[in-house]
């Protein structure tokens, strides 16, 4: 099935971050859109651990390991970066001083709950700063496959696994549709041209809404 | 992402009637007089802002600054911690004639209140003020044996701060002991505008120096030299000059 | 009568303050404790609005305004001084940090409970960090004249006037006496020589317990 | 009034079992890995301390630093964020096995928790974790129409952290994002130990750059040039050495 590798979902994540933005991206894969934002405009990104304004990531072998992100991989200065305590990081976060966080789901309800931090019972549970994040920022966007591996619906009437917090993602960008959470209902607002309403619809597992036109979602080969 | 403001017209623009607007200082240290003698100009050419709501630690000094804010009728309300200095007259006879409202707020549950309005708490437990007449009408809640006061934080609409350094992107420091509220104010403001005696390019201020990150900072307008509170009392300054 | 000078009820308390103490000095009266640190003792004062370590003050014309302390006194930095912000400061204090605060008082209960803000509901109230530091230090202790100006007691059974905190004092320095507040009493530690046991009850308003031998407070003139 | 220990050992002499012990860093950053591993050098040559509870974000990585404290059976109780790394089995294995408890804490709450024990305030509220598993059995509560979560304050006997620069006096100031948990630590323990890459006299850091002030540190040990725990795991350093 044609869909967008998560590269592409991180650039169409990007192109909805404005100049001078203050972003925080979740560890691993919404680190990546970072690399995408648009000419002409430049974000400022905070990682939990202490930095705002950092750079991107030296060449090998240049690593400071005292100058990483949030998934311990190693960054670098830029004119303007400040340093600060894990209290003063957080104060940013759920004080509601981010612009966006955009981060991975396993699950988004259509009333806005996010899960994203525990499978289940088994296992070791890890939370980060993500139940954090997504009290925190102006906007909370999560980026994601549209299914899971083994074909399942991400975006569902209600999550299933543990929550990272209630009602607090606003947009999903998906590897099929960009789809916005208003009001307790999923509206579509971009879907890949070569899927169909109805495929989309039997991907997703609440209703999509529609409220004006779909635009098609564009994104360049990357 | 250029936060620098043309002058302090432009700084003060917009702060509206009915506002509250937090302003740093201890007395007349770290106190923006710069940018509180271009919000008394604004008023006095268009009538506004007015009834605002003032967060300080004191009340003003002799008659610039805040106590010329006060003088001019501006502030509906003041919440404070200590509405007392060498010469309080401006304040003392606007309260007594019933004429400012008072919110009287310890100095740490004052700093901790702000700090909680910056950092997304809505509330938090103190020992202090536990038994006296400032924690009438608060919950109280035992932890571990030992009272608590219940305490709210605090935010306001606009913050005016002095600063020392402040870059493009508004990475702030201070001087010495300057600094006391303004990077918590900072925080809790929605807007906080910054006035700097010395402004630099990103990369100007060393990454490890930088007290308030540019994230708190909406504006930041550079005033060399600033007026000290301290001095213009002593030289018997009043804002703005009686004209002869 | 005989009676200690404000000076000499400072150099008093001074005595009991260890080598390396963190210290809060009230404004105005408490202040003067600084100045008759024991030789060989050297303790770290903290002032409300942001520096620990500070020294003495300036000479005249040498003051700079943005080094001040919280009576808004000129001061000067000495090596090891720092600087930090309200919140950090009152952690500080709130925290249980400082080793000592030394306060002035108008009155002072058996039971602990310090009156030192506010003479009643006329004139402007101020309250400044007062409050916040009788919780805070893990010992605070009043230096204070052992009556008023017209001779009324200022150690009494209960405050009548508004409280700055409640069962928070633990040793009054007075110009007569040195008391500590135990188990909500007064229990009397040393006093003038020159002054009756029965005289200095007159003067109090509780009762003074003795708990061994009452020291004769000798005090240097000054 | 010199708060300099003579060495790593009297740095964590204070140490008894069922203690619970603050330990800063991120990850690698800002881990002080010769306090911890002097700790274990404690434990193996005397069998204590033992049981204790460890505060951190994570919860070791490989076999040096935290992993190898844990790997030794010392650690009873783990209060972190983010238990996984690069290699988490020492942990992983011991909590599966149900050797190790656990408490999980979002990031910011485990920061503002111990900034709360540092700072007299006994419990506060935060949007963060309401409706999740996180937040059962707390107090929930509303402010201005939106529902938070009360939590606790976190104190510990001890906190050891690694700083860049210190004076005798316990001043300090930190290296780039090896700062994290370490201030706040520093202010939440009842004895704060630290190792120091840089010993210097009073006067020898500017005092607007301290960020720890000396109130809140109780020992200072000089380590220069201290192992990053990135460092040793990519040259899959195990501590302590095995006898050959």
């Amino acid at each position: 099935m044609t869909k967008l590798s998560s590269t592409q979902i991180a650039w169409r994540a990007a192109q909805d971050i404005a100049d001078g933005a203050y972003v925080n991206l979740g560890i691993g894969f919404p680190e990546m859109v970072a690399k995408f934002q648009p000419p002409g405009r430049q974000a400022i990104f905070h990682t939990e651990n202490g930095i705002l304004g950092f750079g991107e990531a030296p060449a090998a072998g240049a690593e400071d390991w005292d100058l990483i992100n949030a998934g311990k991989k190693a960054v670098t200065l830029k004119p303007g970066t400040a340093f600060f305590h894990h209290a003063d990081s957080f104060a940013m976060v759920r004080g509601g001083h981010l612009d966006v966080a955009i981060l991975g789901a396993y699950q988004v309800a259509q009333n806005g709950d996010l899960a994203n931090w525990s499978t289940g019972p088994k296992g070791v549970p890890a939370v980060g700063g993500a139940m954090d994040l997504v009290h925190g920022a102006k906007r909370v966007a999560v980026i994601t496959e549209h299914v899971t591996k083994d074909g399942k619906p991400k975006l569902l009437d209600a999550c299933t696994l543990p929550l990272t917090g209630v009602g607090c993602v606003t947009r999903v960008y998906t590897s099929l549709a960009v789809v916005d959470i208003q009001d307790g209902h999923f509206v579509l607002r971009e879907k890949l041209p070569q899927i169909s309403l109805d495929e989309l619809q039997s991907l997703t597992g609440a209703t999509l809404h529609l409220d004006g036109a779909v635009a098609d979602l564009i994104v360049p080969e990357l | 992402m250029d936060k620098t403001l043309p002058d302090l017209a432009a700084a003060v623009a917009g702060i509206e009637d009915g506002m509250t607007v937090m302003i740093g200082g201890f007395g007349g240290s770290g106190a923006p007089i710069e940018l509180i003698h271009a919000l008394i100009d604004r008023f006095r050419a268009t009538g506004h802002p007015k009834d605002l709501t003032v967060v300080n630690n004191n009340a003003g000094n002799g008659h610039v600054g805040l106590a010329a804010l006060i003088e001019q009728g501006m502030v509906r309300k003041l919440i404070c911690s200590f509405p007392r200095s060498a010469d309080p007259r401006v304040f003392t006879e606007l309260y007594l004639a019933g004429k400012i409202e008072l919110e009287l707020v310890p100095q740490g549950t004052l700093a901790e209140r702000i700090r909680a309005g910056g950092a997304g708490i809505p509330a938090f437990y103190t020992p202090t003020s536990y038994g006296t007449d400032l924690a009438k009408g608060k919950p109280v809640e035992e932890f571990d044996g030992r009272p608590y006061v219940r305490e709210r934080w605090l935010k306001a609409d606009v913050a005016l701060i002095k600063a020392e350094t402040g870059d493009t992107l508004g990475n702030l420091t201070y001087r010495m002991a300057a600094r006391n509220f303004a990077p918590l104010m900072a925080m809790a403001a929605a807007r906080t505008v910054v006035q700097v005696s010395h402004l630099v390019a990103p990369g100007g201020i060393d990454p490890e120096a930088v007290i308030t990150p540019g994230i708190f900072v909406q504006g930041v307008v550079e005033v060399p030299h600033p007026a000290q509170e301290e001095d213009l009392n002593r030289a018997n300054a009043v804002y703005p000059e009686v004209a002869q």
